[in-house]
């Protein structure tokens, strides 16, 4: 018989607990923990590209229309679907969505694990179209603006180019820039002030990437 | 007249009731417990709960629903933790406190070995009421336990009743208070070297009769979901938990006073005090410490140790008591 | 004074009774994480309960897949009153990652009323202590009510 | 002979005999042929059986004052042909404390045991002979232990040995009845004729049959052939008692017996054979080394006590193993006066292992579960009999045993040998098998769950449940006065055990041993009332506490799922049918005795030449003993 813990045990007892004593001190989280979701709205451009890479369906968005014609968009994480994975928070461009240490996430009641922030999205205000280096850049359809969502997209607005390479929806894209990030041959740049998205021909390997992980679907192939 | 018997009457109530009977062994037992979570918890560098939880613990469970399967046999179920909680009440009384003894004259080392299988019995048999297989395992197990706990209770008390009969010239005695009384005159029995095997053994076979670490498959929660008390809820529940409390101070008490009778002073209320110290002291040792250095033994290795190694202390003393040492 | 200390007690002492409904084991090995000396919740009263009978707090882990349902509903049908229902990370929650899996079930408040949600995948001990605490007043309050 | 004579005392014992043999006759004369009554097939029989038990215990009931208490040895001489010549010619009987108390069982058991026949035997056939047989049996042990004659105690011996034999084998339909009944003819015969040869030396030796003449001669002129003959006898008498190694016979006949039966068989049969060699022992051959004797009585009932103990723990069936503790506890008798709490408490088990046989239809350990739903009362009687006769307070069976540990370390201690102490030791450590293996046989039969075949059981019926009340209650009675028993029956016939003197000279033969004032050793009395009243008082205020705090407190159930609220806790699953099975209790304890239960297993061969020869081993054994230790 052999007992290894005898002389722990003695030496324990009169030494100091290691206990952390936590509803009665505090207990920061460590550097870089992922936990409570802060979103600020102000700064989302409503790319969605957070709803498309949420595993675990979290982030949800209701948008309703103002009168003056602007989209008001409601944004809502549900921390209670969520698994704290920081995928959202890295792809968001607008770094809108930001996961603080602050652990505290308790429901109690409905809507306690919801963390929601509202903006204004102005309606496009038509800007010329400014087909880069899209050709086939269909002006047939000058979208009625009516429905911010592509209620119609009966005919794509852009037709494929045909050789496998990108070619830009100016009525969908929103200039979130993700595109050009993704890119593996960097093939595209793309200015959101200036709204211009323009691509490099002798780079892209028109490997689809930026089609992919458009979050608007402005790019056709 | 009447009024004496009145009196009588009165003062035994009152042994039964307060001291040494229900709300002694509740505060005291109680007590023991909490002390021996909050020492287990300081030694594996925890803080441990308060030592009033096993209080809390006995009041929340009373205000809890009791739930009686559809299964179970009814009055079974719920008396048997009644019974066995009085039986280890009954045993208290007969504990000598250096010399002082509620009710002595009927109290007999072989009566308290078979008073000592109740509260186990009365477990017993509501595990098995319960109808509930999980009870069905605890049960076989805690069976295994008490035979395995026999042997070497019955050869401890078999010594002692043979070195104290050897000195007061009867050659034997069963009697707990002549006991206590020689320990009184002629000091302690642990002073005596035959008696030391003894005290080891007695000393071993306390956490087994508790149930407490490491010999507690019966009550194995992680593995048969508390064993015989997995249908209990509730105030039956509470009882059952109060009864192990009364069982932690009744076994140390028992120890000390085989072993340690002579220590006090024969002012009876420090004597108390006294005794009770002795069974912390001997709750932290038996029960605590090895609760905390040990794990978990399967029933065959429990029942393997105690015929084997216990029982071989044991038998040692008896001899060396045999030889009147 | 005798309902008022039940009341007080009851706010002691909640033992736990952890079910695993289809979980990753992140949560189950937090909730452990919570019993050690790290965290070591037994200073508050708690304890690990090993039948459902002896529970008042249920905490349930993992996106409830379809085999588990039943038995979870059966084992918290199966804990005296009062008692209290509290989910842990995010899956009992809403499913999480499992979410619209033909053999998930979650959310578990579609099959009873639960009572504290965690959130986190899995929770910081801490946050678990925080709901733990968050159930305890509830039982209180429950209690009281009785 | 007038009638003022005929009711003299001194006839009771033989009436106590013949109104069982006339009962039998009546019996027989009447026919085989069963009534019409579906209730009671046996019709009048089993009423003439029934009053001719009750009329044996009542004569029996009257000897108790001039016996017991009087102190009186009744010395009877059949046809009033009495000693001529010195010599004994006419038939006697002797009826003294000893004789008396093993009587008072015999007829208690006998007559529960037919009050319970009644509605047992409802289903059987051949149910008219079963009583005639019944009565055969009965009258047998009771001429048996009242007999002063060494030859009439060897034709009641092959009385009942016949009559038991067939009551085993008349249930031709269950399966093992005929084989168990073989064993126990063959095996019986082979210790009637060791019964017989013994007598046949006696008589050569001394040319007497009569007891208290045979004890008379017998000191001071013992010589090999003496020794001889008491092996034999002993032998023969061991047969009897089925105690080591002749205890596989008995658990095969109690299995294949009814119920009833196996009442008779170990409360009665056993004690037939416990009675002759306690005769033999403390009143022919007392003056040859009793202190070796006794030790050797010791030893083969502690071998009996931990072997059929352990035995018991392996079985899987009610019936067998209440055989194997019968004998366990015989062990106990042997060693000590036990033998009253025995004969109540193992009737009392064997009566409710019948009753669960009646309802169910078996026996089996592994298929019943959960009855106490069904059957509360045969439970509680069950829960009596099992504390008794596993020694806990305060039921009978602790204050006996209590004495036995007390009498036997007193013993270790005064002779200084260390075997007595083992004696103490293994007693004590037995009766927590026996505890033990009650656990199982409740837990497997009474508690757990109720199978689904056995849903629409019920309550026996209210005859069988009366008789086992009357034996509860004396059950529950002799173990809160023990005092009082033991000074109304036991302690006579301890102290009539020990004074040889005063049986000789009352039957009026002459003795060189002195009519001796017998110091009986009392070993202390457990006087349980008091500590009982503490119980009470402790069992009601924590009673009234948990009344008073809604102990059974039910609340509004929140969840809408009520009955699976009250559903037994299987991990969640939905309830199903789960028993822990009886032979994998105690695991834990076998499984460190696997080698030596493996042993018995093998030993245990059920073949009958097997048991033929350890018969025979055992009786060369014991000749050897005798001869060399004597």
């Amino acid at each position: 018989m052999d007992f290894p813990f005898v002389k722990e045990a003695v030496s324990k007892l009169f030494s100091k607990p290691s206990c952390n004593m936590y509803p009665f001190v505090e207990s920061p989280a460590a550097p870089n923990y992922r936990g409570r979701i802060v979103f600020h709205p102000e700064t989302c451009i409503n790319c969605n590209m957070c709803e498309r890479v949420c595993a675990g369906g979290a982030i949800t968005h209701t948008s309703v229309k103002n009168e003056d014609g602007d989209d008001v968009v409601t944004r809502s994480f549900d921390l209670g679907s969520c698994t704290f994975c920081n995928t959202c928070a890295d792809f968001c461009t607008r770094h809108s969505i930001e996961l603080t240490t602050d652990y505290h996430m308790i429901g109690i009641e409905e809507g306690d694990l919801i963390v929601s922030g509202t903006f204004v999205k102005k309606a496009i205000k038509k800007p010329a179209p400014k087909p880069a280096a899209a050709p086939a850049a269909a002006p047939a359809k000058k979208e009625g603006a009516a429905p911010a969502a592509p209620e119609a997209p009966a005919a794509p607005a852009v037709q494929p180019r045909g050789d496998g390479k990108p070619a830009q929806d100016p009525s969908k894209c929103v200039y979130c820039t993700i595109c050009a990030r993704k890119c593996p041959g960097e093939a595209l740049t793309v200015d959101r002030k200036e709204k211009i998205w323009k691509l490099d021909e002798d780079k892209c390997v028109a490997c689809g990437t930026c089609a992919d992980v458009c979050p608007k679907n402005a790019i056709v192939l | 007249m009447t009024a004496s018997i009145f009196l009588n009457g009165l003062q035994y109530l009152g042994y039964i009731l307060i001291f040494p009977g229900f709300l002694f062994c509740f505060l005291c037992g109680m007590l023991l417990t909490g002390i021996d979570r909050k020492l287990v918890a300081r030694m594996q560098k925890r803080v441990g709960p308060p030592i009033l939880q096993p209080f809390y613990d006995f009041f929340k469970l009373c205000g809890k629903e009791t739930i009686v399967p559809a299964a179970a046999s009814r009055t079974t179920f719920l008396m048997a933790p009644l019974v066995g909680l009085a039986a280890l009440v009954v045993i208290q009384l007969f504990i000598p406190i250096r010399g002082f003894s509620a009710f002595s004259g009927m109290a007999d080392i072989i009566v308290i070995l078979y008073l000592l299988l109740i509260p186990a019995l009365a477990a017993i048999l509501g595990a098995a009421a319960s109808g509930s297989p999980y009870a069905g395992v605890g049960l076989s197990r805690e069976m295994v336990t008490i035979i395995a706990c026999e042997l070497p209770l019955v050869l401890v008390l078999l010594a002692i009743a043979k070195t104290v009969g050897n000195a007061m010239g009867t050659g034997l005695c069963f009697s707990l208070s002549e006991i206590a009384r020689y320990q009184v005159e002629n000091g302690s029995l642990i002073t005596k070297l035959s008696m030391i095997p003894a005290a080891v053994a007695f000393a071993m076979v306390i956490p087994g009769e508790t149930g407490s670490h490491p010999f507690d498959t019966a009550e194995a929660e992680t593995e048969i979901c508390e064993g015989m008390h997995a249908e209990y809820s509730g105030a039956p529940l509470a009882v059952f938990k109060l009864s192990h409390a009364v069982k932690v101070l009744t076994m140390t008490s028992l120890f000390v006073a085989l072993f340690f009778g002579g220590v006090g002073t024969g002012i009876t209320a420090i004597d108390g005090v006294i005794v009770f110290a002795l069974c912390v002291v001997a709750t932290a040792l038996f029960i605590s410490f090895v609760h905390a250095v040990t794990a978990r033994l399967k029933i065959e290795q429990v029942f393997k140790y105690y015929w084997t190694v216990v029982s071989g202390l044991a038998l040692i003393s008896l001899v060396l008591a045999w030889y009147g040492l | 004074m005798f309902k008022n200390l039940i009341a007080e007690s009851t706010a002691k002492s909640p033992w736990l009774f952890h079910i695993n409904s289809g979980s990753c084991n992140g949560c189950d090995i937090e909730l452990v994480a919570v019993l050690t000396p790290r965290y070591d919740v037994e200073r508050l009263g708690f304890k690990l309960a090993g039948s459902p009978r002896q529970a008042d707090i249920v905490v349930v882990t993992g996106p409830v897949t379809k085999l588990s349902l039943d038995r979870v509903l059966r084992t918290i049908d199966q804990v005296p009153d009062p008692k209290c229902v509290v989910t842990m990370g995010s899956c009992p929650q809403s499913g999480n990652v499992f979410k619209g899996s033909y053999s998930v079930c979650a959310p578990l408040s579609k099959y009873v009323h639960v009572d504290v949600d965690i959130a986190g995948c899995a929770p910081k001990p801490e946050a678990i202590i925080d709901g733990l605490a968050k159930a305890t007043e509830i039982l209180k309050t429950k209690r009281g009510q009785m | 002979m007038n009638f003022a004579n005929m009711t003299d005392y001194h006839h009771f014992p033989i009436y106590a005999i013949m109104v069982l043999f006339l009962g039998a006759f009546i019996i027989a004369a009447s026919g085989g042929k069963p009534s019409k009554n579906p209730n009671n097939p046996a019709g009048f029989r089993a009423w003439i059986a029934l009053i001719a038990t009750a009329a044996s215990l009542c004569f029996l009931i009257a000897l108790i004052r001039p016996v017991m208490l009087g102190g009186e040895v009744i010395a009877y001489w059949m046809g009033s042909r009495g000693i001529s010549g010195g010599y004994a010619i006419g038939i006697a009987l002797e009826v003294d404390a000893l004789s008396l108390f093993f009587a008072l069982l015999i007829a208690t058991a006998v007559f529960v045991s037919a009050v319970y026949s009644i509605r047992y035997m409802v289903h059987d056939d051949c149910v008219p002979q079963y009583y005639v047989l019944y009565c055969l049996l009965a009258g047998g042990v009771l001429g048996l232990v009242l007999s002063g004659d060494i030859f009439n105690m060897f034709v009641m011996v092959e009385i009942l040995t016949f009559a038991a034999v067939a009551l085993t084998a008349f249930r031709t339909k269950v399966y093992g009845a005929l084989e168990a009944a073989f064993k126990y003819l063959v095996v019986g015969c082979m210790g009637s004729t060791a019964i017989l040869t013994g007598v046949i030396m006696l008589y050569a030796q001394y040319h007497t049959l009569n007891l208290a003449q045979l004890a008379s001669l017998i000191p001071g002129t013992m010589n090999n052939a003496t020794k001889l003959a008491f092996a034999f006898l002993y032998i023969g008498f061991s047969t009897k008692a089925f105690i080591v190694p002749f205890h596989p016979l008995a658990a095969d006949a109690h299995g294949a017996a009814p119920a009833s039966i196996s009442v008779l068989i170990s409360g009665v049969l056993t004690k037939s054979g416990i009675y002759g060699i306690m005769r033999l022992t403390y009143f022919l051959f007392q003056t040859m080394g009793l202190g070796r004797m006794q030790f050797m009585l010791v030893f083969i009932g502690s071998v009996s006590m931990f072997v059929c103990v352990t035995m018991a723990l392996a079985q899987h069936d009610f019936k067998r193993l209440l055989a194997y503790h019968s004998i366990s506890q015989i062990g106990y008798v042997l060693a000590a006066y036990h033998a009253m709490n025995h004969t109540l408490f193992k009737g009392l088990l064997f009566l409710a292992a019948g009753a669960v046989l009646h309802e169910t239809g078996t026996t089996d350990l592994g298929k019943l579960g959960g009855l106490s739903k069904k059957m509360p009362h045969t439970t509680v009687l069950f829960l009596i009999g099992a504390f008794s006769i596993s020694g806990v307070p305060p039921f009978n069976g602790f204050a006996s045993k209590w004495m036995i540990y007390q009498a036997s370390y007193q013993k270790a201690v005064d002779t200084g040998n260390i075997g007595f102490l083992l004696v103490t030791v293994i007693a004590l450590v037995t009766s927590t098998l026996t505890l033990a293996s009650f656990v199982k046989v409740s837990q497997s039969v009474f508690f757990g769950q109720l199978p689904k075949e056995y849903e629409n059981v019920k309550e026996v019926p209210f005859g069988m449940r009366l008789a086992m009340g009357i034996l509860a209650a004396l059950c529950v009675v002799t173990g809160l006065f023990p005092k009082s028993v033991t000074a109304l029956l036991t302690e006579p016939a301890a102290k009539a055990a020990a004074n040889v003197g005063s049986y000789i000279t009352s039957m009026g033969f002459k003795t060189s041993l002195p009519a001796v004032e017998v110091s009986f050793v009392e070993a202390g009395v457990w006087e349980p009332i008091n500590w009982l009243l503490i119980l009470c008082i402790a069992l009601l205020a924590v009673t009234i506490v948990a009344v008073a705090g809604k102990y059974d407190r039910v609340s509004e159930t929140t969840s809408e799922n009520v009955e699976t609220k009250y559903q037994l806790f299987y991990g969640g699953e939905e309830n199903v049918y789960s028993q822990v099975g009886g032979g994998d209790l105690f695991w834990g304890f076998k499984h460190n005795w696997r080698h030596y239960f493996d042993f018995m297993h093998k030993l245990h061969s059920g073949v009958v030449n097997d048991y033929a020869l350890w018969a025979v081993v055992a009786l060369a054994l014991a000749i050897v003993y005798m001869m060399i230790a004597l």
